[in-house]
């Protein structure tokens, strides 16, 4: 781990056109690196003079048509409120006072300088892969799971009645299913045709009682017995047109 | 103790940082070849005594040398725990057909449980130690036969097999109850399901 | 030499084989628990002053201990193939903010540095596990509040957050609080000293 901070801001300004904002980290930074060229204790440094600094930088990087980030504007635009707040006679009813806001200011800079000498400071230290070597393959340590595995007396005897049960011999009972026969729609039709004496539709000789499956089973047995039926002679069938009523009559004799 | 030279230092340290065995030829070269491989070599059998009886080793193995743990205590380096698992549904009736008609062949359990029985599953108990072979049947393709075992039934807290409730006795209790069929199907299928998984 | 206590190279095996660093309670733990951490802390002891002044060290990070190289034979072992992850300014920044802060929340770092942080720059550092989130504080808006990790101390070779350079001086100067806390402390003295002035 290396630490870079950066260029310094002498070098910097020297080539001015190089001049590059990348290279802090926001406008408090900036404000360090420039109390540093004070080589002042922080807490000596003259928080006006660090003021000009700052603004005179920002004036010269924006007479190079630099792009100035939005952060380093407010701040100068703070500064410049401080500085002529720090110029003018005091006043003492004001609140915060100039001196109190460049005390903030100063404290913040302090702040960040500890931090930045602690960062320096920590990379500085003897960093594994870096200083410090661990073994590179070490034999590791394991875990191993013991499976143990866990069921009741009444877990068993359960799986062994629902066993007995899927295995219990099963009597098959085959159910017969609602339908009306040939033979049976032949014998009724037989039996009503000399009952009805004029044109009578084909569900007319349907047992009323018949519905569902059935019905539907009735229906075509007795149609069926009808073909039947005329094929024989014995009676006629007249259809008005396709899926129109059938109507059927004894055959006249 | 003596303070340990400084060439020594850095060739224990060399052997312990380096991802590979290391030969005394290797060694002098990242030295930088101020001392011969016969003078590491030297300095390697230092290092190997002082650390002999410890709980590091340096070994040499076809010329490379490198540190291991000593296999004596190699036990240390795995630990066991426990990991409790619910016996599936298939594994509870093939024990209870075990229980219920031991000694019994594989394909006697499957015809009793109506299903295919996998290899796994008597495995599974065995593994627990609840059911042993028990030899063969004297019928051609001579299959192994089981039986359930004193720790099944210590786990059961039975005295012995006589303990088992009869078919009547599961009855009574509800445990023939059809209407618990389904569910239990239901069941029985998230196991088979767990029991492929774990496959 | 003596020869070594069975237990010391049991722990001395532990410590050697292990692939992360352990602590007392772990080692007493996969030893069975026989002996209490605070036996097993003293014959770390013992293991480590045995290893002092060899080419490999046992140490201390944070109540956890491992083997390494000794620091001063670096040159030896540094190779090409190692390369150390360059960390950003930004990063070693807020790392030394949550260092020496923690537990600190993002809008505290970023009070300090008079900048945002992008998200990435803590990203990298819970990435490499030097900080880790270590619950809310209990303000509006429940901000997320990170510390450093036992990776972080092991990293940089920190026995413990003690250890972080400095940190007393910079706690006795009072450079750890809070702007609002040393302001007014400061503004005291500085009343002080315009009294003195007006005097």
């Amino acid at each position: 781990m290396e630490l870079d901070f950066g260029p310094t801001p002498a070098a910097e300004r020297e080539d001015a056109l190089q001049l590059n904002f990348e290279s802090w980290e926001g406008p408090l930074d900036l404000l360090l690196t420039l109390a540093r060229g004070q080589k002042v204790d922080l807490r000596q440094i003259s928080i006006l003079a660090l003021v000009e600094q700052y603004l005179d930088f920002i004036n010269e990087a924006r007479a190079l048509k630099l792009e100035v980030a939005a952060d380093y504007l407010v701040m100068a635009a703070w500064l410049a409120y401080l500085k002529s707040a720090l110029l003018l006679p005091k006043d003492p009813l004001e609140e915060p006072s100039p001196d109190e806001l460049a005390l903030r200011l100063q404290l913040r800079l302090q702040r960040l300088a500890a931090m930045r000498e602690a960062a320096a400071r920590l990379l500085a230290r003897d960093c594994v892969g870096r200083d410090v070597f661990l073994r590179s393959k070490p034999e590791g340590l394991r875990d191993v799971k013991v499976r143990r595995w866990d069921a009741s007396l009444y877990d068993l005897l359960a799986a062994y009645g629902q066993v007995k049960l899927r295995t219990e011999p099963v009597v098959h009972m085959v159910s017969r299913r609602p339908v009306v026969t040939l033979d049976a729609a032949l014998q009724h039709l037989r039996r009503l045709i000399g009952v009805k004496l004029d044109w009578a539709e084909l569900s007319d000789f349907l047992p009323a009682d018949y519905d569902g499956p059935l019905r539907r089973s009735a229906i075509a047995s007795s149609f069926v017995a009808a073909l039947e039926l005329a094929r024989q002679g014995r009676i006629a069938l007249r259809q008005e047109g396709a899926f129109e009523p059938l109507y059927l009559k004894a055959a006249e004799a | 103790m003596n303070p340990i030279d400084d060439r020594e230092r850095a060739i224990e340290a060399m052997l312990f940082a380096s991802d590979a065995p290391l030969d005394a030829r290797q060694v002098a070269g990242r030295l930088g070849d101020e001392m011969t491989p016969g003078e590491v070599r030297a300095i390697i059998q230092t290092i190997a005594a002082r650390h002999a009886g410890s709980g590091i080793e340096l070994v040499e193995r076809g010329g490379n040398w490198h540190f291991q743990t000593p296999a004596d205590l190699a036990h240390l380096l795995r630990r066991e725990r426990d990991d409790p698992r619910k016996l599936s549904r298939a594994a509870s009736e093939v024990l209870a057909i075990v229980a219920y008609h031991e000694p019994v062949s594989r394909a006697e359990i499957e015809a009793i449980r109506g299903v295919q029985t996998s290899k796994g599953t008597l495995d599974v108990l065995m593994e627990a130690e609840w059911i042993a072979p028990a030899g063969r049947r004297e019928v051609p393709g001579r299959p192994l036969i089981y039986k359930t075992t004193d720790a099944f039934l210590q786990h059961f807290g039975l005295t012995s097999r006589k303990d088992l409730p009869g078919i009547d006795d599961l009855r009574a209790a509800g445990l023939l109850d059809p209407v618990d069929l389904a569910f239990e199907e239901a069941i029985g299928e998230l196991d088979l399901v767990k029991d492929g998984e774990e496959a």
